[in-house]
């Protein structure tokens, strides 16, 4: 029988990546890379659902063996887990009321409320560049919550990754209320090298064959098929 | 007698609880000084006769007039009697000193504290005033020591006393007192009878209710005896417990004793 | 502003997706599977704990009174984040230890194991409080005629401490039934965790938030009739309150 | 009159003062003393000091949750419990309503219904937005605030009913007796009263209530618990915070207990 | 007398509470029919010495004997003795029937089911047979009609009828009672005696403390009087009441009168 590995799933909606639907399913494009890599790998992957601020903890205490999590590659997670390439990369937008003109610079958003979701390289970016130059970074344990509190108006603008934000846009929610500010200006160091699986530092065998799957579905156009299901541009970036 | 005040007059009193009659008409009139002893068997209705007078149970009908002045009273829509003024009621009340057979102090409070609270409160003393005579009642109901102790600390004879002192503290025109030692042990009752005793050597208007005969017959200067709502007889305790008229009393009195 | 009618999309409840009703439903049926079993392993752990703290040796009753104090004093959802990550691995390397190699624990089962030691400090206190209960000399009879401990035990301390165990363990049951709901915050797929995605995806907080309410609230309904029975039936012994 | 219930649930009493120095207790505590000196030597407490001042604040934010709520929730409770005894029916069974459904559901899911749930209406109303009140209600402390109050009404609510319920009407009929009106008997006897039977389950109610705060967490309130979660999610530091912040709350447990028993003791009770 | 053979041997008994020695070498044997009274004072060690024939206390020395069989006991490291057997101490209790002076009977059990359970549990009867010998106790004891009810709902005169019956159903060689009218209302006593003195006619083995004087002298075949531990004077009751010798029981019994 094929090697049993669980998946470790942010437990709350992060459209289009992950969310659960009507029937209890997920789906998404992270679900379509896992299925395939998965396939790739010959693994019987199992998604395990886990609130997102324990996604490590939960990694490293066993409870899961990989994250599949649109978690960039940091230098300070690499301290206590191994990641393997990185399956997409896109960079971090900021999103803000219609009504409201700013850009996405310190400058633009000093006095304002910036959501941000815990533990993600958004949030280290805003704590350094912004909320020294008067900016009051809010954080929140989901994605969700901070773009539902961005449309109830309780913040001025929400910071996260351009993809999901872009998705959050499309939504009837997220037309009706906000548009696209722009991207931040990179810092690689913050804002890492690209999105890739989670895993316990030490098992290389796993690693390897993630890795080597990576390549194959990226090679053999698998890739792309579902890619292309979702997006109308290159996710896998440069 | 009669040329002192009146102090108390109740006048053709009826109470009904539901269907039950308990009281069937009684009158009663107290003068300044006069010492009422209460008598009857179980369930004849004194407390309830005593309960009335400050209408903390309300009489079915009837007057109550306190020091002259007549409770006003109402219809209340169900065949019964309401007091009209409310007002009128807690200021008579203030003006009545109840002492009841489980003491009924409040347990949260001191005995300093239970015997200051209804000047203070109620009657709008200031409160080193209150404390002042509140010491002097203690004293004399031999409860100084006690006065900063909380009831549950206290015998049954001590909390009595001090009941007793919490009555006197309003300056009561009137005492009323209903069994105030049959929930007590034997050996306390003694206590309480004789604060009780010195109360009526001063000449202190009081109603009391009493199973203790030979009480009532000291200290009393009047003994009404109560029997199936009505008063069966009533006169001076010589007469009422050395000649007894009616069948009724005879029994009861052999009963007793 | 729409009105009342059209804020309500009352389809979203459906029982066949999109609908997000059978969702919802398998939700409250994980909530209710780990309140049944973390109840039930509390009674055990509470059973075993009140025992040790009435009649254990004096190491015995220091560590059951630290672990109740502990878990009294700590709040529900810290303990549920220590239990959920500490306990299972201290599970997993113990296994490992004694060379079962890592267990894979579901999810389930940690959940069932986290409130069920929650529950079982609770348990603990009110057990020893109602056999405590118990006059002496109802034990005391017993020992009188010859009955072995383990039988005084099973016929007489524990049915005599049954009605006064009753009020408290009832109470125990709705907080287990409710405490399921922390688990959201591991990440746990029960009913609270489950309506939250729900929302998140339809954006119809008030709605979801409502029914699994209600949900919760039918919990609590049926188990006090529940509770009402067994009481009546347990106290047929005691003499009618004054 | 302790609630046997609640004081199993809350720590109510601090364990045995009795002799701390039997031999098999000194073995405990050198075991203790060599588990702290593993847990201090050998986890990681670097973060410590970079943390402090957030937790201070943390702490806080913890307490100013527990007071308010707690004293807002039992002015709340006074009059659900009184209303529950004497009141008019409409309003008894309005109180008998209120405490079933907040009793019968979990207060995480309070907490979110009226943070995403009703938090997430106000905004559509514009008069709402355009209010003085609009700069608060975009905050989530008052959320937090709302549903604790809540919940601790509801709960005291229960125990100040059996409490109003159990003063004895003689001491009530004495009050009146001595001519005070129906609210000084209730201002000056029957309120006091009723607190002082229910302060041992107040007690138990509290540190129940110390223990839901953490809960506000998860609505963006940055309290202990949320500043302990900050660290772990920073750090990536598993059990240590963890640890920590259970060492924080026995702390505050039990100063809340000596705190209740000192009240207690204020008012001697004789007895069980 | 001696005929008849050996119910119960205590020999030399000692017990002692901490510093505080009890008993202080206590000897007693009780052949088949005797009905032994044990008098003396409060606190001269009566429940002490009767709850040391069954174990429910642990003698700190000496040895009791049932039917011929001796308590196996060891030392117990304390300066004490405990039993060495369990199994031949519970064989042996339940040979003893014990009636307590509160009954204790057991609350969540009714009547019947109170009587059946040592015979059932115990002794391993069946439990047709069971109900069969308890419901002839039940009437026995004039608790027929109640032997579905459950204890809290009985009087105290019918509790104590129901141990006495419970006692009775394990068919005991001996009947252990320690005052089993003193919890009882004056008025319920009568009862409780009148059963006890029909075990005593059928020749039943019993040895009972009891204040109750008057049924001592009737009911007894053999009086002992305890005094500081020590058995201060025994013998028939008519001896031992008509013509008391030591000081101390002279004093006793002119107490109780
Ligand atoms: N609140 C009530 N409702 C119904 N019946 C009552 C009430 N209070 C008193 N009674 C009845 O009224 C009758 C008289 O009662 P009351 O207490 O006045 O008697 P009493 O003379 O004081 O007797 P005792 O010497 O026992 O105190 C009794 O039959 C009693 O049952
Ligand atoms: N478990 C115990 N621990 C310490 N002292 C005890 C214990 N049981 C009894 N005693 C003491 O032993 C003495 C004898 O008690 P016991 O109950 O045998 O007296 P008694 O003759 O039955 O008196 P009574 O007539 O009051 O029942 C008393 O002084 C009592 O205080
Ligand atoms: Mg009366
Ligand atoms: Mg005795």
């Amino acid at each position: 029988a094929a090697q049993q590995v669980r998946v470790g799933f942010a437990a709350e909606p992060y459209p289009p990546f992950t969310s659960p639907d009507a029937s209890g399913n997920w789906q998404g494009w992270e679900v379509d890379f896992m299925k395939a890599i998965c396939a790739e790998a010959k693994l019987d992957c199992v998604i395990t659902p886990v609130a997102w601020d324990g996604i490590i903890p939960a990694l490293t205490t066993n409870k899961i063996d990989m994250i599949i999590g649109s978690m960039s590659v940091t230098a300070e997670r690499q301290q206590t887990i191994d990641f393997s390439d990185k399956y997409y990369n896109s960079l971090p937008g900021v999103i803000g009321p219609k009504d409201v003109k700013f850009e996405p610079t310190p400058e633009g958003l000093n006095g304002k409320t910036l959501g941000v979701q815990v533990a993600t390289i958004h949030q280290v970016y805003a704590n350094k560049y912004f909320a020294p130059a008067g900016v009051t970074v809010k954080e929140y344990q989901t994605q969700d919550e901070a773009n539902n509190d961005l449309a109830a108006g309780r913040i001025d603008a929400v910071q996260a990754d351009s993809v999901a934000m872009l998705e959050f846009l499309k939504s009837e929610q997220g037309a009706a209320c906000c548009d696209m500010k722009g991207m931040v200006k990179d810092d690689p160091e913050v804002l890492g090298l690209g999105v890739g699986v989670g895993l316990r530092k030490g098992e290389t065998e796993l690693k390897d064959k993630i890795n080597a799957a990576i390549k194959a579905i990226r090679a053999n156009g698998t890739y792309d098929t579902f890619s292309k299901k979702y997006f109308d541009f290159d996710i896998y970036g440069g | 007698m009669t040329e002192r005040a009146e102090a108390i007059a109740v006048r053709d009193l009826h109470k009904r609880f539901g269907p039950l009659e308990v009281l069937k008409g009684v009158s009663l009139t107290a003068h300044e000084g006069d010492v009422i002893a209460i008598i009857g068997g179980s369930g004849s209705g004194k407390s309830t006769f005593l309960r009335c007078i400050n209408m903390l149970e309300l009489p079915s009908a009837g007057s109550v007039t306190i020091h002259g002045e007549t409770i006003a009273m109402k219809a209340d829509g169900h065949g019964g009697m309401m007091p009209s003024d409310r007002k009128q009621v807690q200021r008579l009340r203030s003006r009545l000193g109840m002492v009841f057979q489980s003491f009924n102090l409040w347990q949260h409070m001191t005995i300093l504290e239970n015997v200051i609270e209804a000047p203070v409160h109620v009657l709008g003393v200031r409160k080193d005033e209150a404390i002042a005579r509140a010491e002097t009642l203690l004293r004399r109901v031999g409860l100084y020591e006690k006065r900063d102790a909380y009831p549950a600390f206290l015998s049954g004879g001590q909390q009595q006393r001090a009941a007793i002192a919490r009555a006197l503290a309003i300056q009561p025109h009137v005492m009323l007192f209903d069994e105030p030692t049959s929930a007590l042990d034997p050996e306390l009752v003694g206590e309480v009878l004789s604060v009780i005793g010195d109360l009526a050597k001063e000449k202190r208007t009081m109603i009391l209710v009493t199973h203790e005969m030979k009480f009532a017959r000291n200290v009393a200067s009047h003994v009404v005896f109560l029997a199936n709502g009505v008063i069966e007889e009533q006169g001076p305790p010589d007469e009422l417990f050395g000649a007894p008229k009616s069948e009724r009393l005879k029994k009861f009195i052999s009963s007793i004793h | 502003m729409a009105d009342a009618g059209s804020l309500i999309n009352w389809s979203l409840l459906a029982f066949d997706p999109p609908g997000w009703g059978g969702v919802m439903l398998a939700g409250l049926w994980q909530s209710l599977q780990i309140a049944v079993g973390g109840y039930t392993l509390g009674l055990i752990l509470g059973t075993g704990g009140a025992m040790g703290k009435l009649y254990g040796g004096p190491v015995t009753k220091d560590l059951l009174e630290i672990y109740t104090t502990l878990v009294r004093a700590v709040p529900e959802l810290v303990l549920i984040l220590i239990l959920y990550y500490a306990g299972t691995d201290v599970l997993n390397q113990f296994s490992a230890l004694v060379g079962f190699g890592p267990v894979d624990i579901s999810g389930l089962a940690a959940g069932i194991f986290v409130i069920g030691v929650v529950q079982g400090a609770y348990s603990t206190e009110v057990l020893r409080g109602a056999i405590k209960a118990v006059p002496a000399g109802q034990i005391e009879a017993a020992r009188a005629y010859g009955m072995a401990p383990t039988q005084i035990m099973r016929r007489i301390t524990l049915p005599a401490m049954l009605p006064h165990a009753i009020p408290g363990l009832s109470n125990l049951w709705l907080i287990a039934t409710k405490d399921t709901a922390l688990l959201a915050v591991v990440g746990f797929s029960e009913l609270t965790l489950v309506t939250r995605q729900a929302a998140g995806s339809t954006k119809a907080y008030l709605l979801f938030f409502c029914a699994a309410g209600v949900l919760y609230l039918m919990i609590t309904l049926v188990s006090n009739v529940l509770i009402g029975l067994i009481e009546r039936h347990y106290r047929r012994g005691m003499a009618r309150a004054a | 009159m302790s609630d046997p219930t609640i004081s199993a649930l809350a720590l109510t009493e601090l364990p045995t003062k009795a002799s701390m120095f039997k031999p098999h207790r000194i073995v405990l505590m050198a075991i203790a003393a060599l588990l702290v000196f593993c847990v201090i030597w050998f986890m990681r407490w670097d973060w410590v000091p970079k943390y402090s001042d957030r937790l201070v604040h943390g702490v806080g934010v913890t307490l100013l949750m527990l007071f308010s709520t707690s004293i807002l929730g039992f002015f709340l409770a006074v009059p659900i419990g009184l209303v529950q005894v004497t009141g008019p029916w409409p309003l008894k069974v309005a109180a008998r309503v209120f405490c079933t459904v907040i009793r019968g559901t979990p207060l995480l899911l309070q907490l979110w219904l009226l943070y995403y749930g009703l938090g997430s209406l106000f905004p559509q109303f514009p008069g709402i937005r355009s209010s003085f009140l609009w700069p608060y209600l975009r905050e989530a402390w008052p959320y937090g605030v709302a549903a604790l109050t809540l919940s601790f009404a509801a709960y005291e609510g229960e125990v100040m009913r059996g409490a109003f319920a159990g003063v004895p009407p003689g001491e009530l009929e004495a009050a009146r007796a001595y001519g005070m009106s129906p609210f000084t008997v209730f201002r000056r006897i029957w309120l006091p009263r009723a607190v002082h039977r229910a302060l041992p389950t107040l007690n138990g109610e509290t540190v129940l209530q110390l223990k839901a705060t953490p809960l506000v967490a998860t609505i963006t309130v940055i309290d202990l618990y949320a500043v302990i979660s900050k660290v772990r999610q920073e750090t990536y530091i598993t059990y240590e915070p963890l640890l920590l912040l259970a060492l924080i709350y026995l702390c505050l447990t039990a100063i809340l207990v000596v705190a209740f028993r000192y009240f207690e003791s204020r008012i001697p009770t004789r007895g069980a």
